[in-house]
């Protein structure tokens, strides 16, 4: 199947806007022209507990004059988005031509420690019931990987840095600003060692993708998108920083594909620690070398592998059911070479990565150029 | 927010004695509980120990609004012997606390439960002297 | 593809178990002496609002030892079940061999006001901006048909009653006592002209169908899913008594199949009022006698078509993601001669029918005997 | 529940002015707000008749937490004309309402948003004498 369309909103604050006028804004616009589509999927999961709609999918298109289509709501956490395209490949390969996934959430209905107690039931119980907030377990996973591998933290602040640099230039990111790794270690402690800077920002964004089942006037092909379920609690993880259904995940793509030979990733980088874990569990990088090969450049936009151009959800933000669609979206665009924001030139092949948590779920899509 | 008495009452059994699950095929324990192991087997409730070994922690200022009064909060990930899990380390300092240290359950006050204020009680871990 | 194996809860008030409890009950009954499936989808929709989970199929897989297995959520309002059948069957024609649909939902976490409340939100912003109940549009439209077809509120009871009569058999159902009609004119009045014994019990349930690409042991044959969005606002339909999208699934599943000459139906009855339109809209009676023809006996379980040997959504209940997958099982222990309730005996081929709110989104299921 | 203050300030204006949408290519209006027509063309906000019809209406005794003190509450399905909505009707009593009655728009207090209080405010219909 193929990405024909894009369209995204800017990931900021949007008081004015609803969960439906943000998803509509992208959908209205990836439909420009498009004399209609056979299923509108929406990806979505803190907007359940944030807007007043339930069925919102169905809500949606008929708001969109989309009469006659069918609709529904896709969600699998932080994963969402890759959960929509994942289900969208299989209409695809059956009687839809065309499918269009909206990626949306909101974060800011709420006061923000409202809005971490809901961002901590996209992790098992442990953590709800405690009221401990939804970045505990990755101080804790922060913290044992640098006790274990003995890597310090300005080492460690080097994934921000990357990632704000790269923002700079993707005029949908929420955070367009650069900061020194050193910086890092000032902000405000969030769950030490984890400060605010190591994780995302709080913002709300939406997202579409089209997909069709012929290339005609493609930005890129979506080859496939695989998943797989792990352990819903990291305290049944036989290693903690071992994503396991990421690398069942990518495994069942590289049977298949050379996933491991791609020209650029987005990948889910909800904190610092998850950026690491998803580069190691994939096989990108060697156990426990992944800090250092980013302070390394190797990474970087000009490095052997870029990875986040966007900025990743730390810098462009995490609107957490829409990010995989906005990944996909950036994905495409880099394969077309019509990224607006920092280009990895020749890019022929890439990945999009979600995870919900730390590997309750794991989704990986292959996309390749068209060129 | 979802915390209604009925779903407080449904988690008490687990909060205020440590019960997990294990298998009765393999013999795997798990925290929380489980309806069936990756093995195939069935799992059973069972106590968990009430003493273990701090894995790794982290002192956690941005808390839900219910924990506020309590913030920074430490959460830790401890090792059991029989299994692992993530729970509250209490009594002790962010200077003072330390990964490798051991702890023991001590039953606490964890907070209200959303708008209607339902106190919840269960187990948190604090050093062993 | 096939229904191979089902497991239902009984629709109540289960105080002492969650969603996830629920589910896993179901779940594990209809994976019994089962080698692992390719997907769980689970298919709820008040969930998200009821219980602290996000991301549940993969917490509830994972809690389940389904390792490597993969899942997800599908919400549809009430029609939730249906539309995670009908993306199961999108899987089944792909990469999937065995897919396990677990619908459920609480209704009974928090007073009923307040599930009233959550209820609204399946309905457009005009019901939840004036919290004026969710049963409030289903009282305009059942005036409005008693209005304009001159019909009485005694005929409209023997909907109810017919209902309560069949589930007196199903061992699922909520309510399983006989109502004469007039009881349901003194029954307390819920929104005028509807009382509280035209609609369904607020209970909790959870219901599984395991669904696999070939025949072997089926029950069923799960011939097609078909679906379609309507008017989000009853105010924008230009009959608010006929469910366009209802006809419009139908439609796309008449071009294919003969499914006028079923057996057996079991559809969606939220409200007396809501069995007439979806019979009307379907084209199993003319506009405006479908009180009559209930009354007449046409849809008894000896009549000329029976529909809800269950009970249906009145009476066995209706625990909204889950009613559609209750209704697949049903209708394949119905073809396989296996209900535990009235049976229809002989029956061939069946349909199930769900429909969120009055038309936001409507679901028609086909299933053929494999005797 | 969800209607959180940026929630009930974004419906404002609809509330309000009772603010609907029109085509601008066939011309056919819409309450709530749509974004695109089913015709294809776009659709811009347009003020609603204030005056209309009672099509049907229910006498609603089960309504949610926040409407309890107002119980039985009256709710319609008016036309307008160029369009229909699903409305509050007040000032009348369950015996005086019928289908068919003239109601014009009346600004009334609609209840309080969630746990927070706030105020909220919108259009309701009254009997026109
Ligand atoms: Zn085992
Ligand atoms: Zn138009």
């Amino acid at each position: 199947m193929f990405v024909t369309r894009v369209a995204m909103e800017k990931v900021d604050r949007h008081y004015e806007k609803g969960v439906r006028e943000l998803a509509a804004g992208v959908a209205r616009k990836a439909l420009e022209g498009v004399d209609g589509v056979d299923y509108v999927i929406v990806a979505s999961s803190l907007s359940y507990l944030q807007e007043p709609q339930l069925d919102l999918g169905a809500h949606l298109a008929s708001a969109l004059g989309l009469k006659g289509t069918r609709a529904l709501n896709v969600e699998a956490g932080e994963a969402s988005g890759l959960a929509a395209a994942e289900m969208a490949s299989a209409l695809l390969k059956g009687k839809a031509s065309r499918v269009l996934v909206v990626g949306v959430d909101k974060l800011t209905n709420f006061p923000s420690a409202e809005t971490y107690a809901h961002l901590s039931l996209l992790y098992d119980e442990s953590i709800s019931t405690y009221s401990s907030g939804f970045g505990s377990v990755a101080g804790i996973l922060m913290r044992l990987y640098m006790e274990r591998y003995g890597v310090d933290r300005l080492t460690m602040a080097h994934w921000p840095a990357l990632m704000h640099s790269n923002a700079k230039h993707n005029p949908y990111a929420m955070l367009r600003f650069a900061i020194a790794p050193e910086k890092v270690l000032e902000a405000m402690p969030m769950a030490d060692p984890i400060t605010l800077m190591d994780s995302f920002p709080l913002g709300d964004g939406a997202a579409a993708v089209l997909l069709e089942s012929k290339p005609r006037d493609a930005l890129a092909e979506l080859v496939a998108v695989e998943s797989a379920v792990g352990p819903a609690s990291v305290a049944w993880s036989e290693d903690p920083l071992f994503i396991e259904p990421l690398a069942l995940a990518f495994n069942r793509l590289s049977e298949r594909y050379q996933v491991g030979e791609v020209d650029l990733v987005e990948l889910h980088d909800s904190f610092t620690i998850t950026a690491l874990m998803v580069l190691e569990s994939m096989g990108l990088e060697e156990r426990g070398k992944a800090a250092e090969a980013v302070a390394s450049g190797r990474f970087s936009p000009n490095g052997e592998l870029p990875v986040n151009p966007s900025g990743g959800l730390k810098a462009r933000g995490h609107p957490i059911g829409a990010t995989g669609v906005y990944q996909l979206a950036e994905v495409a665009l880099q394969l077309a070479g019509s990224f607006p924001g920092l280009k990895v030139e020749g890019a022929k092949r890439g990945l999009a990565v979600s995870v919900n948590g730390f590997g309750s779920s794991a989704y990986v899509a292959y996309l390749r150029g068209v060129l | 927010m979802v915390r209604t008495p009925p779903v407080v009452w449904r988690s008490r059994v687990h909060r205020y004695r440590l019960v997990g699950s294990k298998c009765k095929s393999c013999g795997e324990v798990y925290y929380p509980k489980i309806f069936s192991c990756p093995c195939g087997g069935e799992a059973e409730e069972v106590e968990l120990p009430k003493v273990g070994r701090l894995i790794s922690y982290s002192v956690v200022y941005a808390v839900d609004e219910e924990s506020r009064d309590r913030s920074p909060v430490i959460v830790g990930l401890i090792d059991l012997g029989v299994t692992r899990l993530v729970g509250e380390i209490v009594d002790v300092t962010p200077e003072e606390v330390k990964s490798g240290m051991h702890v023991e359950a001590v039953f606490r006050r964890i907070g209200e439960a959303g708008e209607r204020g339902v106190i919840v009680y269960g187990l948190k871990f604090r050093p062993v002297m």
